[in-house]
């Protein structure tokens, strides 16, 4: 609490910090426009938005994540790369406490958001998974309307009055660069979407409901060129208002994309860093062999 | 593009009301659950403090139930007279059940073989609802079946060699009934086995045959059991198509031409005659319920440790 | 490392250089005999493939020889009467099976109504509500390898339970006796003596009960009673031994009685009459039957749960769902028409089954209409083919055909709906 | 529909009922069908009396009785002296009503065509004690070297009692033991019609009802050793004997305080000889039916047919069924 | 008959090429050391082992491969790249005619081994897979024992006695680098190997029953970079002596592994040659683009 309080007045309104429920009224007050001041935003990049130490987690007795150290800095976006099984979906997972509904996972160790235990049992992961919103691999639409998709989290946790869902609603899906391909046709069924305007709509879904932190499993593995480059621009605006992790198989998509990367390898975090210099320069033999493609 | 109001504000639904009906929710379903549990308590609670009436009788021993060769709990109006030995019982429902399984077991295994390795969609799709519809077919009708047709063809073949009521007639209906669910089961576990073996199979030059055979079917084997395991069950529980066609005495032989009174058969007509509700004799019935579910839940309870295992090995 | 370099090396390398065995050598010089081999292995295969289209045919064909022997046996029964009457022993020919008809009705309505939220709940905890503690997931594998053994119990023992669970209830309720209350009623009846009146031919008068120790009255007064329109009116007394003759107008023998007429108690029952325990009642075959149908409900409803794909789930979640927000708005609806597919297949079940009904109900078919409350007994259609099949009487047995008939095509018709739903759910 | 209020006059004479209530019945099966018959009569006149008929048989159904269970009991034989002890410790009072004839028919399947008639003495090689008679040939060394396949009705029905008490109550011995024994009378008359070497008893309705298929045994009367079908005059004359009986039903006497039993059971003495043809039986002398609606009207209570000491009376049906016989 | 004829004498008798039963006994007397004669190998590196000519495949109506011309040489390492969906392993199906078990697919236009017609109905294929073995991306040994998954195919098609049998499959072991893993466990159940000696197993069966030609579908996809080394290794050794035609998703994997490379799209060949041109200097800018991973 005290760390957030120090730096409340330069933080934009929309990526507040996640509080716990009781501290709502206090910080219902900060109000100020996120882009009125530019000149913060290279002070902020270095504050650090996600903090792992020594986190270790397990399906059943056999263990994905060994002993994990990271930082991961707000209004960024930090690419997780490594061969298949290396455990990022995995500590992805735990960010926002997906893996609570896979019945052998546990974990050990620290995650904070902000100053937010992840970890604790008793954390409201209702709540903090409002303040980190999740894309996943394969676009996963819910079988309803478009407009249903998005209005979908907003219903279950705002206070709405007339109007002002349909403004949401809008104001998500031209968020996500989508409202001009589906503005006509919002109440047909999302599934007729193609697979780039699919995801999208995902992204949309997530931010409808406010989060300050984008967590994007593989967003594009499942999708074409075209539809591809449409969510590496849309990532590009994002990262300005939005914390964004993304797990990539693809190399050149890191690199393009990403400020930081972190490296994995069979559980363990081999190397971390700006985007750069884990491409080009990196410190580990490891990590030099999978960016080349020598292996994974 | 400036948030909406809604985002710049938010004003949260109170959690609270959320988590009362969430709990409530799982309270409620975790009574649906455990109620299915109940139903099992229920029955053995049932069938063991009925059965208690039975057992307990000076008329009755484990000794002679499980060894005597004579039943005559329908027979016998004195209980000095009644004789309490399950063997004829059994060997009825040994006779219907292994006719049944003869024809169930073989035929479902290749119709299931058949609809996973070979048949064409068109072939599928007429075969597949076929089969659908035998297994919805009410056990009454098999057994009128078993009656009006199966019986008197048996006779008409041998020249009056069957009983009227016989066991053959009886199990061949009851191996219809099995048929479908062999059929369907042992695909599931067909299906299961990977697409990736068979290929393997056929990247070596293995016919279809041989694929099956050698490759398929061992690999499908224990979910192949199990579904025989169920089969065997199920045609050892079944109660109309007997009550039909099996007729009412109870023999201990093997000879499959004459009537066999089966422990599903012998628990109608008790419950049928309402034969001296109180009296030894009726609460026999239970006698046998209890060693018909105790067979049943053991069979049921191998094929399921034995699908368990297989599960296991693929994943 | 260049492809030049590579192909260069390669030969220097003694590991690649082992010995061809004599077994590839001679199999490949020997192909003309290995294609003899595999002639034959393909012959073997074409057989097999025979054998599996002839068995295969042969369960279409054994289908078909039952519905023809079905048909030509009771095509002939197939008439109005056979929707429209009851069972007849004096006239086997106007035997008809309409309280059957409602009667399965009725138990597979009652069936649905607690087997159904009964078996969804269950697949919903075991599939969406899986815990993370050790124990309480021995308890869920417990209770799944419980309903896979549940789905394996004999119907009859199902019978069984329900006897002793529904019709008797153990007799803590009391016991069914005529000219006694029957067990412990709660509701939806109402007791009167039923008294003769002077129009004989069956007229009678409704005379509110009011002390239940006295199951008999004698009239010997003028007292209030019942019509049957259930109008409340003075009920004369008529004495024999008096000067007063016998009215004659119709209007007036309606309302008198004899003197020193007798009258026994009778229950009138609304359609919701309850008791406990339920009696050999529709009410307690519909819920043994759904004791039976209950496995197959919630194992076709975990599998139609199963097969929601988790990203749906997880993408709830994501949103802040909870885990009940998330079956309610996303995996329900997903699963629905799975779960209806399975829920009216084993309606079907429930119709077509007998043994547990013998059991609950009996055998007795005499029945002129469908149940007229909760506690009344009902004919059903494979009891009564059960019956009729297993009298000798041609007539009995054309008619069992028939009957068999009606109840294939109402089940066929059951499956067409589910058939009909899926896909209709599907396309929404 | 009409009010009774104000109906005219002409519906009077054919009033509708509005007799409503349940009965239930339940007993012998060689009565049912007699029993079925009246019901289906009587509900036409009261269409909103609900009756229950099974046939469990005669002792299954004296038990339902003595314990309250049915209003009405069918029988093919008098009640015992072990039932009548049941029903007065249990506070049931009856009234015993005598209602056609009976003709136990021993039937084998048409295709036999050794057997020409049974006496009593070969009845009890082939169905007395358990060294009964395995083979036709152990009968009568002519007959065919086949196995005795026997259809019987079960142990709770009064006709197996009937029969159990012609042949083998004098030397205290029993029935055999592996008959083939079904409550359901259909599914004798099935499986004698199914085998050749089969043999069975029932009530001659069944017989009856299934002529084409059955061949019923002339059985010799020992008095003048003759052998007599299962006729109509030859059951009603007694010379089918001994397997000629009378078939009743016992009303509970507290039902019959209700009205729909009342009229039930008056409309089954007025009708019951003309039905119970219809339904295959054999019609009672109209003294005795006179007798009985005479005992019915004055609710003569109790059994001819048990002593004052609780001993079953023997003897020739019309000569006990008297007054002076009657033990409440 | 003729193209094969004329080099018999130089052909390793175990990759002799595939013939029509009648011409078996006259090949039959050819016998000659593989290694007598490697100043062959470079002559022999440009016969065409497989010709594809206007090849077209469909899966119902759906065209997964459009008018393909490509021509396969011998004893050389053929790599085919795409990305996902493109019909690399459509096009490898039907050379073994694995395709004849997917009850949708049929086909069009030349496809010869040597002067085999593969696609002709009277091609008897238990024959043409006996000489094109197959390896699948995830490998499939059978539930069986590592010794009868390699028995299992000489079993079928070759009279044997028992020690023959032993050292064929000792033979196939050696030849598939993973004898020395296996050698003390032959009967112990194939499915406890790990992945990368699961695919080597997989190897060894497909070359025990002596085929000229391998297909490999991703052989390394769903394994660990160890065991990539390892199965790349082999590949070193194998194309040596068989003709060897590999799907890959790793750019890099071609380029280390492969002679010469295609480059599939939507159906259509795009460009194929010698797998240094290909990646160097491609003559067509979508290979550039996706072989310097900006789709895909
Ligand atoms: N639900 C689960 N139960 C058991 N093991 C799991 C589960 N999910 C993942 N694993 C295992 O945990 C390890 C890490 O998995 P994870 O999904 O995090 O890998 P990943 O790096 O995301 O790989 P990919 O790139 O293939 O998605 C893997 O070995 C995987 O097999
Ligand atoms: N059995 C099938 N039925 C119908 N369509 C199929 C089938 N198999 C493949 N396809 C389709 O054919 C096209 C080509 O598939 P193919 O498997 O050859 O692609 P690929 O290049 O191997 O892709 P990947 O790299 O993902 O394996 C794809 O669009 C695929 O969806
Ligand atoms: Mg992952
Ligand atoms: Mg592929
Ligand atoms: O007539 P019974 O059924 O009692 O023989």
């Amino acid at each position: 609490m005290t760390l957030h309080n120090n730096h409340s007045a330069t933080i934009p309104e929309h990526t507040r910090p996640i509080k716990l429920p009781s501290d709502m009224p206090q910080s219902a007050s900060v109000t100020s426009d996120p882009t009125s001041n530019p000149s913060n935003a290279p002070q902020l990049a270095d504050e650090t938005c996600i903090e792992i130490a020594n986190f270790n987690a397990w399906y059943g007795s056999f263990q994905a994540i060994d002993d994990l150290t990271l930082k991961i800095p707000r209004n960024q976006v930090t690419a997780f790369i490594g061969p298949s099984g290396c455990g990022k979906s995995t500590l992805l997972r735990w960010i926002n406490r997906m893996n609570d509904i896979v019945p052998t996972a546990h974990s050990k160790g620290t995650l904070r958001i902000h100053d937010l235990d992840v970890l604790s049992p008793s954390t409201d992961v209702v709540h903090l998974r409002r303040q980190v919103g999740m894309v996943f691999q394969k676009p996963n639409p819910f079988p309803k309307s478009i407009y249903e998709n998005v209005a979908f989290g907003p219903r279950l946790h705002l206070k709405l009055r007339r109007g002002e869902l349909d403004e949401l609603v809008e104001w998500s899906l031209r968020k996500a660069a989508v409202w001009d391909e589906v503005k006509d046709r919002l109440h047909a069924p999302a599934l007729g979407l193609s697979g780039g305007q699919q995801q999208r709509l995902c992204i949309a879904r997530a931010i409808a409901v406010g989060p300050e932190i984008l967590l994007m499993d593989e967003p594009c593995s499942a999708l074409d060129p075209a539809s591809t480059l449409a969510i590496e621009d849309l990532l590009y605006e994002l990262r300005e208002q939005y914390t964004i992790v993304m797990v990539t198989h693809n190399m050149q998509q890191a690199s393009r994309c990403s400020n930081r990367t972190a490296f994995f390898f069979e559980g363990r975090l081999v190397e971390s860093g700006p985007t750069d210099d884990v491409f080009t320069k990196p410190q580990q033999k490891r990590t030099d062999d999978y960016v080349r493609g020598r292996f994974g | 593009m400036s948030r909406p109001a809604a985002l710049e504000n938010r004003q949260f639904r109170s959690t609270g009301a959320g988590v009362l009906q969430e709990r409530l929710m799982v309270a409620v379903l975790a009574m649906c659950a455990l109620a299915t549990v109940g139903i099992t308590v229920g029955i053995i609670v049932m069938l063991v403090g009925q059965s208690w009436n039975f057992f307990n009788s000076e008329h009755v021993s484990f000794k002679e139930f499980f060894t005597g060769t004579e039943w005559t709990a329908l027979q016998s109006k004195n209980i000095d007279d009644a004789k309490f030995g399950i063997l004829p019982l059994l060997s009825g429902t040994f006779r219907v059940t292994a006719i049944a399984m003869l024809i169930a077991l073989p035929s479902g295994l290749i119709t299931a073989v058949y609809l996973s390795e070979f048949a064409s969609k068109k072939v599928r799709a007429v075969l597949k609802p076929t089969l659908e519809v035998i297994a919805g077919i009410p056990t009454v009708v098999l057994g009128y079946f078993a009656v009006l047709v199966i019986g008197p063809s048996l006779q008409w073949l041998t020249d009056g060699g069957f009983d009227a009521f016989n066991a053959t007639s009886a199990g061949i209906a009851v191996g219809i009934l099995c048929l479908p669910m062999v059929c369907s089961l042992s695909e599931d576990a067909l299906h299961a086995v990977p697409r990736a073996l068979r290929e393997g199979a056929y990247g070596l030059g293995c016919t279809p045959f041989e694929t099956s055979v050698k490759v398929v079917i061992p690999a499908a084997l224990s979910g192949i059991v199990s579904a025989f395991l169920l089969a065997f069950s199920r045609a050892v529980g079944e109660t109309m198509v007997v009550a039909l066609a099996a007729g009412t005495q109870a023999t201990y032989t093997m000879d499959p031409r004459t009537q066999s009174q089966t422990m599903t058969g012998f628990i109608v007509e008790m419950i049928k005659s309402e034969n001296e509700y109180g009296t030894v004799q009726y609460f026999s019935l239970y006698g046998v319920a209890i060693a018909l579910f105790v067979i049943t839940f053991g069979m049921t309870l191998i094929g399921q440790l034995v699908r368990r295992r297989y599960r296991e090995s693929y994943s | 490392m260049s492809i030049d370099s590579i192909s260069q090396d390669a030969p220097q390398d003694p590991g690649v250089q082992r010995p061809i065995p004599e077994a590839i050598r001679q199999g490949a010089s020997a192909t003309a005999e290995s294609t003899l081999n595999s002639r034959h292995r393909k012959r073997v295969s074409k057989a097999f493939y025979g054998l599996c289209v002839a068995i295969s045919l042969l369960s279409v064909l054994v289908l078909v020889v039952l519905l023809i022997s079905i048909a030509v046996q009771g095509h002939s029964r197939l008439t109005p009467t056979l929707l429209t009457g009851s069972h007849s022993t004096s006239e086997p020919a106007s035997s008809g099976m309409y309280p059957a008809i409602i009667g399965s009705l009725a138990i597979c309505f009652v069936c649905a109504l607690s087997a159904l939220p009964l078996g969804i709940g269950t697949a919903i905890f075991l599939e969406e509500f899986q815990p993370t503690n050790i124990w309480l997931r021995r308890l869920h594998g417990f209770i799944n390898l419980n309903i896979s053994n549940l789905a394996g119990v004999p119907s009859i023992v199902y019978g069984l339970l329900g006897l002793s669970l529904f019709v008797f209830m153990f007799n803590a309720f009391g016991q069914i006796k005529v000219n006694e209350s029957s067990g412990t009623e709660i509701m939806g009846v109402e007791r009167y003596y039923q008294v003769l009146t002077l129009a004989g031919g069956g007229d009678s008068v409704l005379i509110p009960q009011s002390d239940l120790s006295q199951p008999t009255i004698t009239i010997t007064e003028p007292m209030p009673a019942v019509d049957r329109q259930g109008n409340t009116f003075q009920l004369e007394v008529w004495d024999p031994k008096s000067e007063t003759p016998k009215p004659s107008d119709p209007a007036i023998r309606h309302r008198t009685v004899r003197l020193g007429q007798g009258g026994g108690a009778y229950a009138k029952t609304s359609w919701y009459y309850f008791r406990l325990p339920f009696g050999r009642s529709f009410l307690a075959a519909g819920l043994t039957l759904s004791l039976v149908i209950l496995p197959i409900v919630i194992i076709a409803s975990q599998e139609s749960l199963r097969s929601v794909s988790p990203s749906l789930r997880e993408a709830s979640y994501g949103l802040g769902a909870t885990k009940w927000q998330t079956v309610r708005n996303v995996s329900l609806p997903a699963a629905i028409p799975g779960i209806m597919t399975g829920a009216i297949l084993a309606m079907g079940r429930a119709i077509g089954e007998a043994a547990p009904i013998l059991v609950v109900l009996g055998a007795t078919v005499a029945k002129n209409s469908g149940p007229q409350n909760l506690m009344d007994t009902v004919v059903t259609m494979p009891v009564l083919i059960f019956h009729w099949a297993g009298d000798p009487q041609f007539t009995y047995q054309q008619l069992a055909a028939a009957a068999i008939i009606v109840l294939l095509l109402i089940l066929l018709l059951m499956n067409s709906v589910a058939i009909y739903l899926r896909q209709k759910m599907r396309i929404e | 529909t009409t009010t009774d209020s104000d109906a005219p006059a002409a519906d009077a004479s054919i009033p509708e009922s509005n007799l409503v209530g349940e009965i239930k019945i339940d007993g012998s099966s060689t009565v049912q069908p007699i029993s079925d018959a009246v019901r289906e009569e009587f509900i036409k006149l009261h269409p909103q009396v609900n009756v229950i008929v099974s046939g469990n048989g005669t002792g299954n159904g004296f038990r339902s009785f003595y314990d309250k269970g049915t209003d009405v009991s069918d029988a093919s034989r008098p009640i015992k002296a072990g039932e009548f002890e049941k029903c007065q410790a249990n506070g049931v009072s009856f009234i015993e009503l005598p209602v056609a004839y009976d003709g136990l028919t021993i039937a084998v399947n048409p295709e036999n065509d050794w057997v020409k008639e049974l006496t009593i003495e070969q009845l009890t090689k082939m169905f007395v004690g358990d060294d009964a008679a395995k083979n036709w040939s152990d009968v009568d060394p002519s007959w065919p070297n086949e196995p005795i396949k026997i259809f019987a009705p079960g142990t709770g029905s009064g006709t197996y009692d009937y029969f159990h008490e012609v042949l083998a109550k004098a030397n205290d011995s029993e029935l055999r033991g592996d008959m083939t024994l079904n409550e359901n009378d259909n599914i004798l008359v099935q499986g004698v019609a199914g085998n050749k070497y089969s043999i069975g008893f029932f009530g001659v309705a069944y017989y009856a009802a299934n002529k084409d298929r059955l061949r019923a045994v002339p059985i010799v009367n020992p008095k003048d050793n003759t052998a007599y079908e299962p006729s109509v005059e030859n059951i009603s004359s007694n010379k089918y004997a001994p397997f000629s009986r009378p078939l009743f039903i016992y009303v509970n006497s507290e039902s019959l305080n209700r009205a729909e039993v009342q009229t039930f059971v008056e409309f089954y003495i007025e009708n019951v000889s003309d039905l119970c043809e219809a339904a295959n039986s054999v019609r009672l002398p109209q003294e005795i039916i006179d007798h009985a609606q005479q005992n019915l009207d004055a609710r003569e209570l109790g059994t001819h047919f048990v002593t004052e000491d609780g001993e079953s009376r023997e003897g020739a049906f019309a000569e006990l069924f008297q007054n002076e016989n009657l033990v409440k």
